[in-house]
């Protein structure tokens, strides 16, 4: 090798060291971090999630961390029901004074937090106390309107109200923020703004470790009350890609995938369907993915308008077909919807038609659309493709059922933070693909946060007087049969004046490899499976 | 001049078929509106997700639509802008590196700096920025591209400008006083074009996959918008289900990849001997 | 010595005839000047004694070096020519010579490509090559790059190192063009002194007619790939018989002046 | 040469701070409020009063200079501000986050240099040879097959297909493969290309057709002569291949749910968490810039001209 070889060679390799050692010079010291040795005995079921779940920082007091780990580890009061019926949870009775004012818990016997202290009045307390402290809850009808606690015994606790509250029930049985954590969570132990330490619950799950980015493990509750732990540790591993969580599937990375919490493409679903490795489970869900009017729209005020768009939408050629059982804003899953309580658009292309006809509008033969006074019907429809990847091909049909009847779709598919600027605060949109809540967040708290009209705080999705002074009449009542008719009026009034256009109504979808099993769906979207009760079958 | 193309056309089959091709682009891409078999925006919901087949060479979409018209139909959107983007960058890139290789000094420090500026912020911001401040249309994402570019294109055109200025014929030419500009003229850009071609020649393609990149991170074209970037995103999704809808994108942006190399190098070699 | 009959080089894929039925030939310790104009296909031909013609072109015709054909060689054959047995040096030194490399390296390099010496052998007859063509301070000039040198200095070392392996013939191709008035004297006369001293034959390629007169014992006119007249230096200058010849000879300068050291200075017709 | 250097430094600290002012302006000229989107993660309606109350917890509510200053001499005593959305302090979070994406950006950088380099030089050396013709084929593939795609591919094929490596996170050695060799074979197809038509340009410069013409042995034509005048053009390369190469990072991490600074970084974005993007730019910038300051000395180092140029021969 003659010399000059070796020296160009070791110039090379030189610069390359410098650029190496710049590179890695803040590196931590030690090897790639290898999974911790395996316990023999816990074997590990695998969940696909979309986020980091934060696990180290879940305080039930707060919104942070996942949903499906904060149900997993904390326990509710009470639990929400199918169709919004409120059962017995760590509360097995509760009374409702006539005003409204006073709600009287009686708590389960003999029940511990995972780390054995005991769940008693005085942990109820400290958990709400510790709630209503947060200042980020303060939209909250609790937060609003609690005025003290009382805990006549150790298994009894009384909330007095400064005023008549209607959503109690509803907002305890919810995911976040107001189910119950052990006083020795924070430290100074029982104090309502002590610094959080670890989450520690009543729930089937307790954390075991979690690693930011990459994974959330759970073990099993030994002390839980009310079925037998799992023998199973549960590991929620972040994959932030739909393609990789489908692949991520089918090499048996991970065993659970969909819902909420995972969501798989629904175009990736045939790759499961009819294969003995995997198996779908679908089960109803609460949301419906709508579209918000804005009635600025010189078009848009106009009912007839909104009228024919609704006609015109075929839904059942949504997501392949899936959406053919759409009939008004809520999904008959949703409570106090009845099978004869809200009335729907259903397709009529025709109809749609005379309707603008008969609004005044022209049909010009040349552009295809329709016209009054010389401007032709044109609407810019905003949506996001980061959280719902499947909007993009609903906007695309939609678009394309627009201009069957004469009117120019034009599609803006924003960029995640642009879009929830669009429908909060710069309002640049005529229609917005939304969704609706989920759970015991519907319809009541849905409808307040989005068309509670008043001069001060104008309604975000529309602003009817009507309909804002119905939402009033539900805070004024808390028996079940006025609030009843009330939503009547409400589903009603909505239909009438044509306010959404309803979009789809969707299905929670899961898959999972064919050895797990006794798969169940748990009570709420934010607690979507009842994991402590899967089985894994050589 | 005309003799030196024809030679430059018919010298070897692969730039013939390689200028065919292209010309085939640009013919289909100006008089795309009446020369798709199918129209490329219509749903046909019965005709989801074919194989390609005779009625459909190219196959058809999640929505029905033939993929081979909306391909035909994307050439506007993919590869003219393309060429434009890359035609300002070399522009600015040739101007700035050639002032700051061949002037050196504090012009050349500071161009240095913004170029660096300009490399090191995560280009996603920058394109949030522009699109977010200009609103949406594709010109503004282009524009997005063009700033987030030249920095690395000034920076290599400084390099080669800088081994131009140290050859002797560049020495003798400022000894004998010629006025820098000139210099540069004469001297520099010649010099430099054939590493510059060959730069651009290679980013072709890129642009394009930058496009997708964008639209993967959800700041790309609009729907129904038939841009090749777009399609090879949503063929991502029908990786397994359809794989001939994220293929014939790909294909494209092969070929024409592919056909600006070839032609590239052959120009750059004329450069060279002229 | 060096003879070569009937060179014709053609282009492959357009044949055009570049160079067409060549033939001259150079007797040892004789000097051949190849004379025309840029284009008439001299550094051509002056490539192609070096089997060095560009891919894309074809060579015909005889050549043969000392009494061996050359025309038939291959790679290897060639490089034992290369350098060993035919040394060359051209019009731009500085761009001969490896920008980033010292040039006494670049000279030990040449001799161990060729000869089995250790690099300090290699090094003392670079020093005593360089000595030769009466370069100063040798050491330094060992650890210089060709940059820091001026023209003439690089001509210079470029003549040193084609020499340094003792060669039969060495080809020149326009090694003075590039250089002032003065420097191109003393070049023209280290070389007129090394070919009397080493008994050395040369190809000197101009497009000088005057320059060619002073240093050539034969002169060869080449005009668009042809020789179109051969022979002594004194009968080409004088006696010229082709009507291309004496155009040559009549454009030279009007004037010319004596310098101390005797060589002409002239303005010559770039 | 220490002049040169300390000249280069000053400047680079120069550009950095400019960077953070242009990164502060940025984040306040794009769409989207923080206070919104936190508050519509959480399900609740982003009205004014609940968005001022985090405003003026983290300080946006004051001026565009007075948040400069205030974080500018929170960065001189080394901390960068705690995040919006996790509120935790940015620097415990980077940290955390940095050796994964730095592991990837510095092996998928030896894996590329080591493989195109030496193939770019070779293909233009065997100019229009076989192997040249797969070369050149290749790196235009590489040029045309858009990251994301690759990467999925590679997931199905060696991943499911062929179940060989991990596809999922960066827990042990063999989870860097794939992403590696996604960056490596796209940034080794744009190498590949630009090595070779550098090294077809001083193939066929003067010096090397008179060294050849000297009949200079191959052995060391190739490796010391070309190779020799190669390095400017390498260095010039791999030089501003930095930001491409951290570019990629982003988008790979994404692919395979990485826990690095690129998903990091693209979550901060999209949720506007001004510290963290803050902090990470800087963080990424001076990486960048470091390295592009490398590779001038490396110019300085490789260049005889730059170096000795004030020693010139005085006849």
């Amino acid at each position: 090798m003659s010399k000059s070889f070796k020296r160009s060679a070791i110039t090379i390799s030189t610069i390359l060291l410098l650029l190496l050692a710049a590179c890695s010079s803040q590196t931590e010291p030690g090897p790639a971090s290898t999974n911790k040795p395996e316990a023999p005995a816990a074997k590990r079921i695998t969940v696909a999630v979309t986020q980091d779940s934060k696990g180290d920082r879940i305080d039930a007091s707060t919104y942070n961390g996942a949903r499906a780990v904060h149900s997993a580890i904390y326990d509710p009061l009470v639990e929400f029901g199918e169709g919004g019926k409120i059962g017995p949870g760590l509360a097995t009775a509760w009374e409702v004074s006539e005003d409204g004012k006073t709600y009287t818990f009686h708590l389960r016997e003999g029940v511990q937090f995972s780390d054995g202290s005991e769940f008693n009045a005085e942990s109820v307390k400290f958990s709400l106390a510790r709630t209503v402290a947060n200042e980020e809850n303060a939209s909250l009808e609790i937060a609003r309107k609690l005025d003290k606690v009382e805990t006549p015994d150790t298994h009894t606790v009384v909330l007095q109200f400064k005023e008549m509250a209607t959503q109690v029930l509803l907002e305890l049985s919810q995911a976040r923020p107001f189910r119950i954590m052990s006083p020795n969570a924070v430290n100074p132990a029982g104090a309502a703004d002590g610094e959080f330490v670890k989450p520690i619950g009543t729930g089937p799950w307790q954390l075991d470790s979690f690693k930011e980015g990459a994974e959330t493990v759970l073990t099993a509750n030994e002390h839980y009350w009310k079925e037998k732990p799992s023998p199973y540790k549960l590991v929620f591993k972040v994959i932030t890609d739909p393609q990789a969580r489908v692949l991520a599937l089918q090499n048996g990375e991970i065993d659970i995938a969909g819902g909420e919490v995972g969501n798989i493409p629904y175009e990736s679903l045939p790759i499961f369907e009819n294969n003995a490795k995997y198996k779908i489970e679908q089960h109803a869900s609460t949301m419906s993915y709508f579209m918000v009017i804005n009635q600025k729209n010189s078009f848009l005020a106009d009912k007839s308008v909104r009228q024919a768009i609704n006609l015109g939408t075929d839904t059942s050629k949504m997501m392949n077909g899936q959406g053919a059982d759409v009939s008004g804003l809520f999904q008959s899953t949703v409570a106090f919807v009845t099978p004869t309580n809200q009335p729907s658009y259903s397709f009529d292309p025709d109809k749609a038609k005379q309707l603008l006809e008969a609004a005044g509008f022209q049909w010009n033969a040349g552009s295809k659309q329709y016209e009054k006074d010389g401007k032709p019907i044109q609407l810019r429809l905003v949506i996001q493709t980061e959280e719902y990847p499947e909007w993009k091909e609903m906007a695309e049909i939609f678009q394309s059922e627009m201009k069957n009847i004469g009117i120019k779709v034009e599609i803006a598919n924003l960029e995640r933070a642009a879009y929830y600027d669009a429908l909060w605060t710069n309002k640049e949109y005529d229609l917005l693909l939304y969704r609706t809540y989920t759970d015991a967040q519907l319809p009541y708290r849905f409808l307040t946060s989005l068309f509670y009209h008043t001069d001060k705080t104008p309604g975000v999705a529309y602003q009817d007087a009507a309909l804002t002074q119905q939402l009033d009449g539900i805070a004024k009542t808390t028996s079940p049969a006025e609030q009843q008719a009330i939503f009547d009026r409400i589903f009603a009034r909505l239909h009438e004046e044509a306010m959404t256009v309803p979009v789809y109504y969707t299905k929670q979808t899961f898959i999972h490899s064919s050895k797990i099993g006794n798969f169940a769906f748990g009570d709420i979207e934010d607690n979507p499976v009842k994991w402590h009760q899967l089985t894994i079958e050589e | 001049m005309k003799k030196r193309f024809t030679s430059f056309a018919f010298e070897n089959k692969w730039t013939t078929a390689a200028l065919l091709f292209l010309t085939g682009l640009l013919i289909v891409g100006i008089l795309a509106s009446w020369l798709h078999p199918f129209d490329p925006y219509e749903p046909n919901y019965e005709a989801k997700l074919q194989h390609p087949s005779l009625a459909h060479p190219f196959g058809t979409d999640y929505l029905g639509r033939d993929l081979l018209s909306r391909v035909l139909a994307g050439i506007p959107y993919s590869v003219f802008p393309a060429l434009i983007v890359l035609g300002l960058v070399m522009v600015i890139s040739l101007v700035l590196g050639t002032l700051s290789g061949f002037y050196g000094g504090r012009l050349d420090m500071l161009l240095m700096s913004v170029a660096d500026l300009f490399t090191a912020v995560p280009n996603l911001l920058l394109t949030i920025v522009i699109i977010g401040f200009l609103g949406f249309g594709m010109e503004n994402v282009y524009a997005a591209i063009l700033l987030s570019w030249w920095a690395k294109y000034v920076r290599i055109i400084r390099g080669l400008v800088h081994d131009v200025k140290k050859e002797p014929y560049m020495l003798s030419s400022r000894v004998s006083g010629s006025f820098g500009f000139h210099a540069i003229r004469r001297h520099v850009v010649p010099n430099v074009m054939p590493q510059v071609l060959t730069l651009i020649i290679l980013d072709v393609s890129r642009v394009i996959l930058t496009l997708s990149g964008l639209s993967f991170l959800g700041l790309g074209a609009q729907p129904p918008s038939p841009e090749w970037g777009v399609m090879l995103l949503d063929g991502k999704n029908y990786l397994q289900i359809a794989p001939w809808m994220g293929f014939f994108p790909g294909l494209m942006i092969f070929a024409t990849a592919v056909a600006f190399q070839i032609c590239g190098e052959k120009l750059r070699s004329r450069f060279q001997l002229s | 010595m060096l003879e070569v009959h009937g060179l014709t080089i053609t282009a492959k894929d357009t044949n055009r005839v570049l160079v067409r039925d060549s033939s001259f030939s150079v007797d040892a310790g004789e000097t051949l000047c190849l004379i025309g104009e840029s284009g008439s296909g001299k550094t051509l031909t002056g490539k192609a004694l070096l089997g060095m013609l560009p891919d894309g072109l074809l060579m015909a015709g005889e050549l043969s070096f000392g009494g061996e054909v050359m025309s038939g060689y291959g790679k290897k054959e060639w490089r034992q020519v290369r350098g060993r047995r035919i040394g060359v040096i051209y019009q731009h030194p500085e761009q001969a010579l490896h920008p980033a490399i010292p040039i006494g390296r670049q000279l030990v390099d040449l001799l161990r490509s060729h000869l089995p010496v250790t690099r300090h052998a290699a090094e003392a007859s670079a020093r005593a090559m360089l000595d030769k063509v009466s370069l100063k301070d040798t050491d330094r000039l060992m650890k210089s790059y060709p940059f820091q040198l001026s023209g003439g200095m690089n001509q210079r070392v470029m003549v040193a190192m084609a020499l340094l392996l003792k060669p039969e013939l060495l080809i020149a191709d326009e090694p003075t063009s590039a250089l002032d008035v003065t420097t191109q004297s003393e070049i023209i006369a280290l070389l007129q002194g090394l070919v009397a001293e080493e008994q050395l034959s040369m190809l000197f390629i101009t497009h000088d007619l005057l320059l060619a007169g002073e240093l050539a014992d034969t002169i060869a006119v080449m005009k668009q790939g042809e020789i179109v007249e051969q022979g002594t230096a004194a009968a080409v200058m004088h006696r010229p018989k082709h009507a291309y010849t004496k155009q040559l000879l009549n454009c030279r300068s009007s004037f010319r002046f004596t310098s101390e050291e005797g060589a002409y200075l002239y303005v010559g017709n770039r | 040469m220490l002049r040169y250097a300390i000249g280069r430094l000053a400047l680079l600290v120069f550009t950095l701070f400019l960077l953070t002012l242009f990164v502060f302006a940025l984040m306040r000229l794009a769409p989207g409020n923080p206070a919104a989107l936190l508050l519509q993660g959480i399900g609740a309606v982003p009205d004014e009063s609940l968005i001022a109350l985090y405003e003026h917890k983290w300080g946006l509510d004051q001026s565009f200079v007075q948040q400069y200053v205030t974080w500018l001499l929170e960065l001189l005593q080394g901390h960068l501000g705690s995040s919006f959305v996790t509120g935790q302090p940015v620097t415990k979070e980077i940290a955390s986050r940095l050796q994964p994406t730095l592991l990837l950006i510095a092996s998928s950088f030896i894996v590329t240099v080591l493989f195109s380099v030496p193939l770019g030089i070779v293909s233009a050396i065997r100019e229009n040879t076989l192997l040249d013709r797969i070369v050149y084929g290749g790196s235009v593939l590489g040029l045309s097959v858009p990251l994301y795609w690759l990467a999925i591919l590679l997931m199905l094929g060696f991943g499911v297909l062929w179940p060989l490596f991990p596809i999922i996170g960066s827990g042990s050695a063999n989870h860097y493969v794939l992403p590696v060799a996604a960056i490596s074979l796209i940034q080794g197809a744009y190498f590949v290309r630009m090595i070779r038509s550098f090294t077809l340009e001083y193939k066929h410069s003067f010096f090397m057709e008179a060294a050849r013409a000297r009949g200079l042995r191959r052995r060391i034509l190739y490796p010391s002569y070309l190779l020799r005048s190669m390095l400017i053009p390498v260095l010039t390369v791999v030089g501003t291949s930095f930001s491409g190469f951290f570019g990629a990072a982003v988008m790979i991490e994404n692919v395979f749910s990485f826990p690095g600074l690129g998903t990091y970084m693209l979550d901060m974005i999209y949720n506007r968490d001004f510290p963290a993007i803050q902090g990470c730019s800087l963080l990424v910038a001076a990486v960048i810039f470091v390295l592009n300051f490398v590779t001038d000395l490396g110019y300085y180092a490789a260049d005889p001209r730059v170096r000795l140029d004030k020693q010139r021969w005085e006849l």
